[in-house]
Formats: structure tokens, C-alpha cells, sequence
């Protein structure tokens, strides 16, 4: 059973300004996610998103850290609370946006909303709001990938609710039996909506448990970038050298209520205090300036690039069209073309 | 704890009149859990929380968190774990937060619940009440939109209750409690903030008889839950167009209350059902069925349905409407019951896919 | 593997005159195995056991265990898998062992299979196959006697077909396959070993339309899947007394076929429907529903239904035989649409309940 | 972890006569099983039992060593393969025997068959045919002990295949979380039909894997029912004192078919004869000759006491009425009487 704790990333000392650089762009893209969910919440006031929204403000490490492990090529499976994982694929904001605004050029048609984003090109396969509906899924889409030897990794992320689910349970020793090539991410942000994480797993350490699969499995600091995309890129590896499925358990933390409906009262002020203190976009961010890889002038600019994308996505939103009504039974199933291949 | 009622009868909190669908549920759960000790609360954040559509509110505090029991997300095993409580004697009321995610537990409610009394040649009576929220309308998309219960009457064993009244959502848990066998509860998500006056001496109510709601003599609406205040909107507008409409309710999805929707319909010689699931296999088409069993003679017209279109319900929210049913859709059918075309007849036809196979 | 039939199709092997309905079906796998390489098979005990029931038997031989996939005791795990595979590409034959089991797996056919294409705008569209065994009959009690489905033919999104026939079975996969969308497979329990004539070019065949199994003008019998046998032989009951039945096989349950069943009745102006389901909420209530719709004017007497008594079915031989539909059941029912009354009507009256609430 | 290999039971010299005698009701409890299966398997032959029928030859140690452990306040939830359980418990053969007839007087009246005996006064609650479907019943018989204080054991037997399924899991977790007074043996037959252990678990050791959840797990010797009897008393003991959810993994091995149906294609005959020499009944029988507890005497007349037992049960199943066909409906719902409490 290899159950290690991940130490914080190593950093060798080699060409500085490629590092900073790349340090750059991992603030950008969790910042980006930040930004873009705040603006979410006043859309939301403003009743222009509407249906559940779960905000993944505070956990942008894991999202962006986990994406520097992957390709193109890999896949992605995710949960309702995917803006974040959604955005660091690549999907672009406008995408997203028109999609929360329930339009035709949303990443689902409008269809799907806040909840279910999907893109087929980046192999992004949504936006799952059953906990724990996904894991299976993912196990599929790497069923395939084993069964027709492409060399690609299905991640597949999940929260620490779901570890209660069984389909958790059967996807991993589906997923460990068969030597999947999964890159299982569970979320552990302590929290199942209000159900604190020791009062719905008998044992907490949730990496030692899956490691009882047989998997390899890593607890990371999910609230550092480095430490994330580290680890991922370490068990990503793994995944293609045909080691068969990873878990990662990812310490990370909400710093928002669960949903726009909840109103939070069953954490402690001072816990969500305590955490905040680790916010992972500013902390990379102080990092940075302290060691004069981020100006603040340099700081202004990234944030209003993204403001400005995220302006125009609000923008085309805004003015996008509907799905016509008379459409509402198109996808229901294939069109009659499609049947005959 | 031996016997029913072991605690003395509290005097039941004074009714306020005025209150919410919300409240006469967590009345009803107060009450409950205050006369039977044998009472307690199980689901994914009923406590801590108060419950995801706030039903439970404070019940924690006042009740404790043994009988207002936070359970995991495992749906199959606290539904099960509700079953096996309620063969030891207790009177568990197990919350799935919805219906959408009762189909984990679906093997323990058909399997298990509905099965065992029968497969133990009467043995095992499970005196469970497991209640979830379900229905559309709230943009909640595909997976959080789905309308089962009549789905769910098709299981033999069961009660399925679909209060849709203020005084349904105070009065039903308490008959239902007293019921030796499984009753699944099913809560409109429309209805929770739905305020009204409850009568401050609404007692126990029948659970074996469906509800007129308004009387008429044209046509018979025949609906439940989510769809009661479309079709009393329904009928509205039908009354000003000089047509009269009986609007049932049914209220009990399992056994249907063949007399008193029988009845009415030998009234009014016409029937249209509504009903917010799949019109496929709908609860609409077993009514409309037993309708043409029963009533062939007396109907002047054929039963009219009005369902859902039959599409995974979509999150934007033109698109949802749409495939919801209607005020309007609904009057153009009791329209064409009496024959009377309906003015802008575009409702259905909106509904016919274009480029998708009948689905 | 890049692109469908990237083998060169292999002749397929002769084809026996003498088979049965499990060997048809084997024959049906093993083309799909030969001929496209994307397409596996995956289930409890489908290799090294040969199926629970046969239809697998010798497959794990010839394609190995990478094709032929035994798969844990897992049932939403590998029903999504399935889903996932499909996704990327594959074509998986998902076999649940029988329906029963795949209320465990409903999640997952129902919130992903069904609803993907939907919720994603189109992108993601599942080619899976799920075969499933079905039905009663065998003394199996109630947790292995369901008859579900009419019940999955409630969801939006899948197509369920019920191969009745040695030539559906060999037939209907191939199409199935063909399928952009998920497809259901019921085969009844009671069909694996009827043997019979397959002609040696049963050829691919249609899944969207029902079949006329046997001409008739007095009456239709509207029946699919393991029912058929009986309604055939209540045919010929029938016709013995005078009464000419035509038999319309369903064979595709979602989406049905309503210009065959309507052409029927409109020209027999009867009906009988007959579904081992249980009654309230069966397919024979849509079908009896869908009748009244559209053809209210053409029947001169109620839809019959004749379907399974609503009740956990009991091992107990003649408790099993009594709660399904049989060939006096039906030809009784088919009496009443004509008018004749039926020598001993005592058939229907038997499954009121006695001390039991309706249930 | 707590994870013990257990040994051999500790035979304390005392008394023998009165261990000699517990010795022979062990061998008689496990040969009334095997006497009553192998009579059930002529009867099956000869069509009086039907639909589908799993034997427990083989396995006779675990039923007869777990119930030692049991009082009549404990409950019992079983499976499809639960003849041996069920005699075990003491639900007379007369009533198993006419519920296989399909007779009234069976202990189902007929309605249940081999796969659903239920005995609500013993507190045998059945008889699951849906393989892990009676895990979550247990946990809530176990639940309703908790609240109500009843310091009771609840008792689940499972088999390896079911330790795949989500339900087995989200049990556990329930129950070790909850701390539930709950016994759960595992019949490790290393078998779910035609699927061997290891190509269903991706880890083989069930009882390290229970140990994951934070349970008291051992591993015990099913084919030796001292080993069995011990492990269980010391199990349930725990349990009755409050430690919360105990798990055993049985080692044992069925020596027949999985069900009447099975050709056994999928094992190999060395494995089977292998186990058969650790046949638990002729075991006990074998030691209990050689240290002069059991004359050839003693066991013809136990032996024909049996053989009486069961014929009169097989003599009362033949005789028994057949519920009424009008009866059908009965027991769906409860009687009317019933449900005005
Ligand atoms: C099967 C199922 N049960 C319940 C819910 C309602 N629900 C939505 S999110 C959630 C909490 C999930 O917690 P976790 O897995 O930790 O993810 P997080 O929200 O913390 O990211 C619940 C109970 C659901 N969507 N699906
Ligand atoms: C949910 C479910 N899936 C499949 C089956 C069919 N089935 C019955 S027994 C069995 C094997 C179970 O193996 P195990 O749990 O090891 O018990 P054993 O039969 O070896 O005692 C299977 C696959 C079932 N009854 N229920
Ligand atoms: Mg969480
Ligand atoms: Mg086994």
C-alpha cells in the first residue's frame, strides 16, 4: 500500500524566467476562474443565471494544477461544481457563459446550464450533477483507451461526498481490477454540502482508503498550485506508463457556501477564516511579488485582460439567441441521418 | 419503547393560519416526531442544514441528532437501513433529497420496501415513509427535473402521496404513519413557498380518496401535486370562456380513488389528465386507460393528456416551459373535450421534434 | 481502429435452419464480434461461465477475454462504463444478467444514457446496447420475476425493443448496434429455449416497426416478448370459436409503432393488450391510451388489457400462473370486445384481493 | 488497523463431557444441513422443488459456527444461499421443506421459495436474492437496536461477490460511522457464480479491506467450525459491548454447483477436490472418532434420527395445501384492520 504524502513541488533552479513564466500563467488561469465565477454571482443576483450554481471559489489550484498534467488528447469528467475545471480545459468563458444564460451558443446549447457543460472537442465530458455519476464514465472512456491502445489518461474529478456513493466504490475496483489508465481526483474540500467530512466517513483519510484498492494514491496540499500540478503530473505519468488507475485526494476548501441556496450555517467563521489565509490565487500571487516575478502594474494588466474577456463573454451572452422552442425535442435522440452509418 | 405513543400527546403547536407548504411539512415532521418515539428523521442534510429545501429546519435542535439523523451520500443504504429500521419497529422517515437521485435506492424501495411483506408470505410489514421532492420548473436542468411518482405508482406494495395543499402537506405524514406498509411522499419543489391560511383545526386527513378542489360540469381536470394550481388556473380561464371544470385532485397516486374520479367524469363526460411526467407511460395514460375501462360509454370525447414533453428537461428557460405542462395547453385540451377549437392551437404542435426521431 | 468495419466482413456462418431463441441471439453476438471490431461484451459471468442464462456460451473462446468481459458485481459500474465506452467510441453490448439487477444500474441509464445527447446539445451521443432478461414464469419469486420493460419504455432517449421471434433475436442486434443512441434488449426468460425454422437469409430487419404475426378481423391482440406464444395461442382458441384475432407484435416498445397498431384496430375495431407488466402504469395502458387518442371513434368496445396481477410474484406454481396473463385471460378479454361473454369468467374475478388492501 | 489472523480456537480442558457435547450439536447442526441439501437436490431432480436453488454444501462450518454466537433477541439477514442459515437459526426443515413444496405451511407460505425463507419470530429475515441487497436491511435492524438501546446483534452474512457492489459499501461506511451493532460475515467461497475472487477484487483481502473503514475485521478459517464459533463469539462480543460494526471474512469454499443450473465449467476439479478434503462436516466427525467422541453407534443413530427428520418434513411438505389461488393479492398490502393502529 503506497500511500505517501506529497511534499511541497521541488523547484530546481534552472532557467528562471521560463519558471516565472509559467508560474504566470498559473495565476492567470486561476484567476481567471476566480474572476469569472464573482462575476457569476452578480449574474446570478441579477437573474441572469439561474438554477443551481456551485462555485468553486477557493479550490482553483486543483483545477488548474491538475490540468498541467494533461493533453489534449486525455479527457475529463466532472461534477456540478465545474466552472473551474471547465475553464481550465480550455472551454472558452463565452462558451460557459452563454451557456449559464441559457443560450444556443452555450457549451451545451443552452441545455445544460451551470451544472452540465460539456464540450466533445476538448473531450470534456460534463458536468455530471448526480454525485458521484461520473466515476463510471470515466471508467469507460478509459476502458475504451485501454481496449484500443491509445495512450491516454481519463481524470476524473470528484468530492469527498462521493466517496460515500458506491458507485464510488465499484468504479474503483473496476478501475484498479482492470489496470485502468484513471487519474482519479477526489476534491476533499470537508464538506458534503453541510455535512461535514467526519460525519459521513467512518475513516477520513480518503487516499489511504482508496489505496486499500490497490491504486496508487497521494493526499496533496490542494490549496498550493505547485504541490498540485506536481503531483498530478507525477501520477499522470504513472497512468500512461500502464500502472493502471491514481487517486489523488486533494485538501482543499470552499470558500463559498455550497450552492446559492445555502446559506452556511453549519461552518465555523473562523474555519473558513483559517482557510482563506491559504487562498490559493493569492498566495501564488504574494509569492510572485515577493520575488519580483509579479509587478503591480503586470497584476493590473492580467486583471483587466481577464475582466475584458469576461466582459465579452457576459457581452455575447447577453446577445446571443435562444434555442427556438420549436427545437425543444431536437437531441433527444440522433438525428434520423445519424442511424444509418 | 414498547408500545405506539408511549410519550403523553403534547398539544400539538397552536396552527398559525397563516403559513407555507414548507411549514405545514415541518408541522407535520414536529408532530410526528413529538407523539411516536418510535419517529426519526434520516437523510443527507436534514440536520446540520436544515435540509436542502429547508424542510427540517431546526428540527435538529429540538429534536437531537439521533432522530434527526444526517446520513451519508448513500442513498441505496440509509433507504435500506430506513427498511430495516422500520422491521425492528421503529417509524423511520427517510428524506432523499430528490427524486432524481431515489433511482440509487431504487432496488431497496421495489426489491426490498414493496417486496417484503408479500416474499415473507406476510410476515414483514415495513412501515417506512420515505419522502423526496420532485417535479420541474425551477431551470434545475435534466438531472434534477425528473417527475417519477408516477413512475413510482407502478410498484405493487406501495402508497405514493402527492400532497399538493397546504393542508395535504400538514395532514398526509400522520395517516401515512399510521400505514403499516411503505409510502413514498412526493413534494412538488414549486410548492415549499407556496403561503396560504391552513384552518387551525385541519385534522387527519383520508389518504384513500382523491379531492375535488373545484366543482364543474363540463369537463373533469384530473391532476395532482405540482399541477393543481395549473389546472385551478386552468379552469379559471375556463369558466370565463363560459366552460366548467370540475378540477380533481388526486392526491393518492397509489391505489388510485377510481370512484371519485369515475364519478366525475360520469358528470362531466369528459376528461383531461395532467400530469407533470413523461407522457409516455404517465401516470395519465393508466387513468386514461382505466377511463376507457370503466367509463367508455359515458365519455362524449376522447381522455385528453397533458404531460410533459418527452425530453430530458432542458435548463433554459423558454425551453423548459415548453416542455412543461401549461395553463394554456391545458385549456386548449379541455377545449377540445367540449369541442371547441382552442384559439392559437400551436402548443402541441411546438411539440413535435424536427430533426430527432420520436425519442 | 479508426473507422467502423475496419475487418473485412468475414462471411457470416451459415445459418442452421434448426435453432433456438438462445442460440439465434449467440449467433447475433458473435456476427457483431466478427464484424466490428468496436463492438465488446461485457457482464457478469459472460466469459468464462458462458451468460447466465447460455446465450454467451463459447464466445470467451473465440474472441478472448479482453471482448468477452466478465465484469464484477457491480451493476452501475459497468452499465456506465458501458456509457463511457460509447462515448469514446466503442460499441459495447452491456448484458445485465436479468432486470431485476438493473435497478442498481438505473442512475445510470436513466441521468447518463438516456439524457447525454440532450444535456450536451447534441456532442454526446451513447451507442450502447444493454441486453437484459426479463420476465416470469419460472418459479423464480418476486426478486427475479419482474417484467420492467414497459416501464423503461417510459424514458426519453432510449429505444427498447423485446425480440419475440427466432429472427428478431438473430436479427435485432445488428440495427440495434447500428442505433446512434442507447438501445434496450429484453429477452423474456421463457424464450431462450424455444426452437424452431430461422431462414437461412433472415437478413437485417427494421426496429421501428411492430409486425402482424397473425392476420385477423374480428379483434387485436397487441402483445411483444414472451406474451406472444400466449396471444398466438389464444388466436387460435379463438378461432376455433369463430372469433378471427390478428396478432401485432410489438417488437419495439420505445418508440412505438402506433400507424401498424392503429391500422389494426381500425380495421378489427377491438382491442386486447396483453403485457406482463403489472397493470396500473403498464405499456398497455399507453397503448390503451394512445388507442382512445386516436382512434376513439374506431373502437367499438374499451381496450381490453390483460396484464400481470399486481403483486410481487409468488413462487408457488399456481400463485405464479395466476398472477401473468394467460391464454384464457386473453381469450376471455377478447371475448368481452366482441361481445361474447366467456364461459367462466372466473379468471379475472380471482385476483381481487381478499384481506389485502388494493395495493 | 486492527487486522488478526484468528488461530486455531483455544481448547481449554475442562469439562469434557460438556465440550463433547457441544462438539456433537456443532456436528449434527452442520449435518442436518448437509443431510437436508442433499435431499433437496433428489427432490429438485424429481421437480418437487423448483425455480432456482443454491446449496451450501460445503460451507456448513460458517452457519452453525456463527449462530453459536447468536441469541434468539439477535437477528439474522441471509441470502439466496441461506438453507443452511435459516436450520442454523432453527427455522424448523418442516417449514423450509414446504416452502420449497410451495406449500402454505411453508415458512413463507409458498410465496418465497428457496431463495426467501423468513422467519419474523426467530428473527431470520430472510432470504435476499439480490446479491448485497440485504446489507443496508441489516444495518437498519442493527440502527433501530442503537436508538432504542436493545443491546442486540444483527447478523449479515454476504458472499465475496457482493463485496463488488456499492451496497456493500455504503453500508459499512453507515454502520462503522454509526457505530451500529452489526456482525458482518463475508462467506469468502471464493466465487460469485462463475467468477473467481481475483477476477472480481482488485484486493483479495477482504478482511484488510473491511479493516478500511475502521471496523475490527479478521480472517478466519471457515471450514473448521471451532475457528468459526470463536471468531463469532469474540466478534459479537465486541459488538455487544458497544465497539461498533465487527467483519469476518470466512474462508470457505462451496462443493457444488453455484446453483442447480451450473454445469461448473469455471473450476478446476484439483481446486474442489482440494477443499473437499477440509470437508468441515466429515472433519469434525474425523476428530471427534479419533478422540473416542463419536462411536459408529452414535453416529448411524444420529444419522437416522436425521434421515426421520427430514423425511417427515419432505412426509408434511407433500401433505401440505397450497395457498388458495384467491389468495393471490394477499400480503401485497397489509390488511385493512392493520392499518387503523
Ligand atoms: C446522488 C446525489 N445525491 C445527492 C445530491 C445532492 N447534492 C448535490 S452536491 C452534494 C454534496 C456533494 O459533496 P461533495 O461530493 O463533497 O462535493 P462538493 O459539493 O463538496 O464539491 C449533494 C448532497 C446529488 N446531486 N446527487
Ligand atoms: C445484484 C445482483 N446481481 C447479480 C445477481 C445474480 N447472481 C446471483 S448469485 C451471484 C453470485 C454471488 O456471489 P457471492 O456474493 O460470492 O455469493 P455466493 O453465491 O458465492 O455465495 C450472482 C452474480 C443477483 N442475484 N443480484
Ligand atoms: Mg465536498
Ligand atoms: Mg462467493
Amino acid at each position: 500500500m503506497s500511500t505517501t504524502r506529497t511534499p511541497r513541488a521541488p523547484r530546481t533552479a534552472s532557467r528562471p524566467s521560463r519558471e516565472a513564466a509559467h508560474r504566470l500563467a498559473l495565476l492567470e488561469s486561476m484567476l481567471r476562474v476566480r474572476r469569472f465565477e464573482e462575476r457569476c454571482v452578480e449574474l446570478y443576483s441579477a437573474a441572469r443565471i439561474r438554477g443551481f450554481m456551485h462555485l468553486y471559489i477557493g479550490e482553483e489550484a486543483v483545477a488548474v494544477g491538475v490540468n498541467e498534467a494533461l493533453t489534449d488528447d486525455d479527457a475529463v469528467v466532472s461534477t456540478y461544481r465545474e466552472h473551474g475545471h471547465a475553464l481550465a480545459r480550455g472551454v472558452p468563458a463565452e462558451a460557459i457563459m452563454a451557456e449559464m444564460f441559457g443560450k444556443v451558443t452555450g457549451c451545451s446549447r443552452g441545455r445544460g446550464g451551470s451544472m452540465h457543460l460539456f464540450d466533445a472537442d476538448r473531450r470534456f465530458y460534463g458536468g455530471n450533477a448526480i454525485v458521484g455519476g461520473g466515476l463510471p464514465l470515466a471508467a469507460g472512456l478509459a476502458l475504451a483507451d485501454r481496449m484500443t491502445g491509445r495512450n491516454r489518461v481519463t481524470c476524473c474529478f470528484f468530492g469527498d461526498g462521493a466517496f460515500a456513493e458506491g458507485e464510488f466504490h465499484e468504479t474503483a475496483n473496476l478501475a484498479a481490477l482492470w489496470g485502468l489508465p484513471l487519474l482519479l481526483v477526489c476534491e476533499n474540500n470537508l464538506y458534503a454540502m453541510g455535512t461535514a467530512l467526519a460525519r459521513h466517513q467512518a475513516q477520513t483519510d480518503l487516499a489511504l482508503r482508496a489505496a486499500g484498492y490497490g491504486m496508487v494514491s497521494w493526499a496533496v496540499d490542494g490549496m498550493d498550485v505547485f504541490a498540485v500540478e506536481d503531483a498530478s503530473r507525477r501520477a499522470a505519468e504513472g497512468v500512461r506508463a500502464g500502472t493502471g488507475p491514481h487517486f489523488l485526494e486533494m485538501h482543499t476548501y470552499r470558500f463559498r457556501a455550497h450552492s446559492m441556496y445555502d446559506s452556511d450555517r453549519y461552518r465555523d467563521k473562523a474555519e473558513i477564516e483559517h482557510w482563506k489565509e491559504r487562498d490559493p490565487v493569492e498566495g501564488l500571487a504574494r509569492r510572485m511579488r515577493e520575488a519580483n516575478e509579479l509587478t503591480d502594474k503586470a497584476r493590473t494588466a492580467l486583471e483587466d485582460r481577464l475582466a475584458a474577456e469576461i466582459d465579452r463573454a457576459v457581452e455575447a451572452a447577453e446577445q446571443a439567441p435562444e434555442e427556438p422552442v420549436e427545437d425543444l425535442l431536437t437531441y433527444v435522440t440522433s438525428p434520423v441521418e445519424a442511424s444509418r452509418p | 419503547m414498547t408500545a405506539t405513543h408511549t410519550r403523553p400527546a403534547e398539544p400539538a403547536a397552536p396552527l398559525d393560519r397563516k403559513t407555507t407548504y414548507r411549514e405545514a411539512m415541518r408541522e407535520a415532521l414536529r408532530e410526528a416526531l413529538r407523539t411516536d418515539e418510535r419517529v426519526f428523521l434520516m437523510g443527507e442534510d436534514v440536520g446540520r442544514y436544515g435540509g436542502c429545501f429547508g424542510v427540517s429546519l431546526g428540527l435538529l435542535e429540538e429534536f437531537g441528532p439521533e432522530r434527526i439523523r444526517d446520513a451519508p451520500l448513500s442513498e441505496s443504504a440509509f433507504v435500506g437501513a430506513g427498511i430495516g429500521a422500520a422491521l425492528a419497529g421503529m417509524r423511520p422517515i427517510v428524506e432523499i433529497m430528490t427524486v432524481n437521485f431515489s433511482l440509487l435506492a431504487l432496488d431497496q424501495i421495489l426489491n426490498n420496501a414493496a417486496t417484503l411483506l408479500h416474499m415473507s408470505g406476510g410476515q414483514l410489514p415495513v412501515p417506512i415513509v420515505i419522502r423526496m421532492t420532485t417535479g420541474a420548473g425551477r431551470q434545475l436542468a435534466a438531472q434534477h427535473s425528473h417527475s417519477l411518482e408516477g413512475w413510482y405508482a407502478h410498484i405493487p406494495g406501495v402508497r405514493v402521496l402527492a400532497p399538493a395543499t397546504l393542508t395535504d402537506a400538514r395532514c398526509m405524514l400522520a395517516p401515512a404513519l399510521a400505514d403499516p406498509d411503505p409510502v413514498l411522499i412526493f413534494e412538488h419543489g414549486s410548492l415549499y413557498n407556496v403561503s396560504g391560511d391552513l384552518a387551525a383545526d385541519a385534522g387527519p386527513v383520508e389518504i384513500d380518496r382523491a379531492a375535488i378542489r373545484r366543482p364543474g360540469t363540463d369537463v373533469s381536470l384530473i391532476t395532482y401535486g405540482g399541477s393543481l394550481p395549473k389546472a385551478l388556473a386552468a379552469a379559471d380561464d375556463l369558466a370565463s370562456g363560459g366552460i366548467s371544470a370540475e378540477v380533481v385532485d388526486l392526491r393518492t397516486l397509489r391505489p388510485l380513488d377510481d370512484a371519485t374520479i369515475g364519478d366525475s367524469v360520469a358528470r362531466t363526460h369528459r376528461a383531461v389528465v395532467v400530469d407533470e411526467g413523461w407522457r409516455t407511460g404517465s401516470l395519465a395514460a393508466e387513468i386514461s386507460a382505466r377511463l376507457t375501462e370503466r367509463h367508455f360509454y359515458d365519455l362524449d370525447a376522447p381522455v385528453e393528456r397533458v404531460c410533459s414533453a418527452e425530453v430530458p428537461i432542458p435548463y433554459a428557460h423558454r425551453l423548459e416551459a415548453a416542455a412543461l405542462p401549461q395553463v394554456d395547453g391545458i385549456v386548449a385540451a379541455a377545449r377540445r373535450t367540449v369541442g371547441e377549437p382552442f384559439p392559437s392551437g400551436a402548443c402541441e404542435a411546438q411539440r413535435r421534434p424536427v430533426t430527432g426521431r420520436p425519442g
